[in-house]
């Protein structure tokens, strides 16, 4: 079986994209958060927070078969 | 990057700590007063902070909503390890966190913060200093909906 | 002298101002939250700070109770004075203050201090100033019952 | 008829005094409020704040025929 990974997506980030949950194949280009988000080709990853499995997390994270990977524009809440 | 990574990180909290710390994210409006009453507490201070939705857009239209995501789970974690580690550093006892997602029309309560400490500088420095963690450092986005359009918002208000 | 003269001296104020200043000094105890619902308001924006009575004294013995006596008519001119003067220097709306007088028992609200504007810092900052201004400025004297004696405290809790 | 001033003290400093409103009168000794804090003999007025008529004064306050003078120790509010 094939390594994936969960992709989310939220808020503009969504909207730019058109999808807010994909399965991606876990591949040689997808080694790290940020090697994934360059293959999404959704721009720059300034001021985009990653997290994997619901922690925050640099874009040198190396991904897991079954990582839940979410991309997260600024925070604009309270 | 503005953006605060360093308290989503696990930290390790004493149990008392962590069962100080209420924090919910509601998709239902609430009453602020009648929640702090049944949050309870005899602290010498309570610092509390309200936030309602404006009735202008940033740039200064009508509003007609607010809308508000979040990241479930990591945002609930995120405020708490904040709440957790600004209690410590303020010797602040308790905090409480509502936060409104959904839907939201002009007037309603998006946030309350409230702290118990034992000083009045602890509880209001307690508060402010959360309040500013949520707002930068907690997975929430709003969108202002203005003649059927909705905008995401870029950044925060301005403190 | 740490007492501060000056906001006790008139000023000129525009009615707005005045309407927009709620100050009280009650005998009997008032549930704070059930005061704040009745108050109202949907600013962008609300800080609130309640003070309880300790059930320590000021050196640590168990408190019986404490009482706290005013100088009726200077007292309220002079919260609501600094309250006018406060609004307008942090761009603030509203205030409300009430203020307990008499004999309290440990755990009973003692202050409560409420503002309304339009931005979060503006709410808290100038919630904090209030407080402080009342405490040092305005005509109240706590005296601690502890094994039948009362003492007047002589200076104010640090902040 | 004579002149008067109506004398207030508050908290500890009626306790100090043993009354907590007298009549004085209006003499030439007792021009000032400084000067009537003196007639008092209630020790220093460091720290003590001086109201006339409900308003906060200095002690070079002249005092006037039915002026209300307060004595009041530092404020313990809040």
């Amino acid at each position: 079986m094939i390594d994936v990974l969960q992709v989310l997506l939220f808020a503009s980030l969504r909207d730019r994209a058109g999808w807010s949950v994909r399965q991606m194949p876990l591949t040689a280009r997808t080694n790290t958060a940020g090697e994934l988000w360059a293959e999404l080709q959704l721009g720059s990853l300034l001021a985009i927070n990653i997290a994997v499995n619901q922690q925050l997390v640099g874009p040198e994270r190396v991904l897991c078969n079954g990582d839940e990977v979410a991309f997260l524009p600024p925070f604009t809440g309270g | 990057m503005e953006t605060k990574w360093h308290f989503c990180h696990p930290l390790p909290v004493v149990e008392r700590m962590a069962s100080a710390v209420q924090v919910e994210i509601r998709q239902q409006p609430f009453s602020p007063w009648a929640e702090l009453e049944q949050w309870g507490g005899d602290a010498a201070a309570d610092a509390v902070f309200l936030g309602r939705v404006r009735g202008q857009t940033m740039d200064g239209q009508t509003l007609q909503a607010l809308e508000l995501e979040h990241y479930a789970g990591l945002c609930e974690q995120c405020i708490k390890t904040s709440a957790q580690t600004l209690l410590s550093e303020y010797e602040a006892d308790a905090a409480l966190v509502l936060h409104r997602v959904g839907r939201l029309l002009p007037g309603e309560v998006i946030v309350l913060v409230a702290v118990h400490a034992d000083r009045r500088g602890a509880a209001l420095n307690c508060c402010a200093a959360l309040l500013e963690d949520l707002k930068h450092g907690a997975p929430f986005w709003k969108r202002e909906w203005c003649d059927g359009q909705g905008t995401w918002l870029a950044s925060n208000t301005p403190r």
